[in-house]
């Protein structure tokens, strides 16, 4: 992959900072050909794994996460990144429904993994969880995104 | 159609409440902050109104995710609890996908417009 | 001022990036009680000052621009800093009209300076530029944004 | 009305000629990406129809900053040159303020309709 673009935020693990990390992955995925569709299934993807490193990763208070991603045109890489407890039977953790947490589906690594092509989930107990997900797009010059958009709302 | 309760930072809530159907619209994106937000109000609504029927409308949300179908399945848990129910309404092209993968439209009944729903329950 | 929250975002100097940061920055001062209009005017101040580093800071190539804000529930800081080449007579730099580039208004700095409540640009040059802006919200529980949308729309 | 030219991908760009007036829509937020697109687009497409008269809509655009005023301002120059001219249409209210505060508004006259503007031209 010949990195076209990157970026990088770094975010304390506060419940309103994953829209902020959401709103900047949208704004970055969109430079690449993806349909409406696959754009808000990155959103969901992001949304995910952010709000897994606020809800699950810092217990005795907010922590620091990173999320960094790249492009080169064809393929997006987004990364989300904490320092927090980390998780024991990664495995586990990614079967759909499983939640340490009563009051939460369990569906975020499965969202994660049904909205991208790939999941790469590193998790240490104590050491952290390091989320790596890939999504390719069609070929094509131009992003699609706005195109559709613009045609869907013309009239004339 | 008297307003019960309104609230938001990260969501618009709007409600009403109209025969023993609380009528709550949302607006914005559904996340983890806008979920909290919600379950607060609406819990709240819910015990002050007595409503039997809680019905969301979703036409206005552009965005949702496991937080957000979380806080929706938490109110379907608490109405039928008291043999109530829960009925989604107006879901658009970014929410129906998950409330379809997540397999809640199994469980909650989805129409295209309040109408259709009022008319039907 | 007390730090409630703080983001830092870091992004090469291409232009589709200024989008990028525009949408976290929007995202991160609509915690703050800002009403849409004051939001808006968040948006362009950062757009100008991001534009700034792409367009003027790296004339032999994108080089990173690092953008940090915090805010405390009553102030936002926003802070923009490149490494590029620098502003040799900053006080002209700042004059309504006055740009380097005759396709371009000379408006950037006007505009982060009308739309916010403070502007300070330091700059050597060689070394880069770093401006910083500031701009206080009404006291209040809840950020207005969300509501007055809300209201706006609310047909029953 | 055919359409002579649509592009974009930071904005939607939607362009027809009516008589020799080109009436071109805008659409998303009109940044330094959205600027240079605009820039080419519009070019391209007042070499090849000719027209006299270029009416932008803003209607759609939910954004813009000193890049987006430099595109139109532009457009403005080479108008006048050519003794055409350049109307602006509907910009809104995160639109407006910018084109006020700008000067620009004391050189390109503004309407609220498409129609309004044709029938003053
Ligand atoms: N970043 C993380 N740090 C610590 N534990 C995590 C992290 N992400 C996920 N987990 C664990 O994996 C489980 C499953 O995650 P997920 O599928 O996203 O569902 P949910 O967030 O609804 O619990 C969580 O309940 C939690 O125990
Ligand atoms: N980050 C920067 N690096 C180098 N020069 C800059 C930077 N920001 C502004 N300048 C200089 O200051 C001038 C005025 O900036 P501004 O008011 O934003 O207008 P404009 O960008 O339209 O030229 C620019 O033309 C440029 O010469």
């Amino acid at each position: 992959m010949e990195v076209r673009n990157t970026m990088q935020l770094e975010i304390p693990a506060v419940p309103e900072n994953v829209g902020v990390a959401r709103l900047a992955l949208g704004s970055f995925a969109s430079q690449l050909n993806f349909t409406l569709a696959e754009l808000d299934e990155i959103k969901v993807a992001v949304s995910e794994a952010v709000t897994n490193s606020v809800v699950h990763a810092y217990p005795e208070g907010p922590g620091p996460v990173v999320v960094t991603a790249e492009h080169d045109g064809r393929e997006l890489m987004i990364r989300v990144r904490d320092s927090g407890k980390g998780i024991a039977d990664v495995a586990q953790a990614r079967q759909p429904s499983f939640s340490t947490d009563p009051e939460r589906m369990g569906l975020g690594f499965v969202f994660m993994d049904s909205f991208m092509d790939q999941l790469e989930v590193e998790s240490r107990p104590g050491q952290g969880t390091t989320v790596t997900m890939r999504k390719r797009c069609q070929a094509g010059q131009q992003p699609q995104a706005a195109a559709e958009e613009g045609s869907a709302r013309s009239g004339g | 159609m008297a307003e019960v309760a309104k609230g938001g930072t990260a969501v618009a809530i709007e409600q009403h409440l109209t025969g023993r159907t609380l009528v709550v619209r949302l607006q914005g994106e559904l996340d983890l902050v806008a979920a909290e937000e919600f379950r607060r109000e609406v819990e709240k609504a819910l015990d002050q109104s007595g409503a039997r029927t809680l019905l969301l409308n979703l036409s206005q949300v552009s965005f949702i995710d496991s937080s957000g179908l979380g806080a929706i399945l938490g109110r379907y848990r608490r109405m039928s609890q008291q043999q109530g129910r829960v009925i989604l309404v107006g879901a658009g092209a970014a929410v129906l996908p998950i409330l379809e993968l997540s397999g809640l439209l199994r469980i909650i009944a989805h129409y295209e417009t309040e109408h259709q729903a009022l008319a039907a329950s």
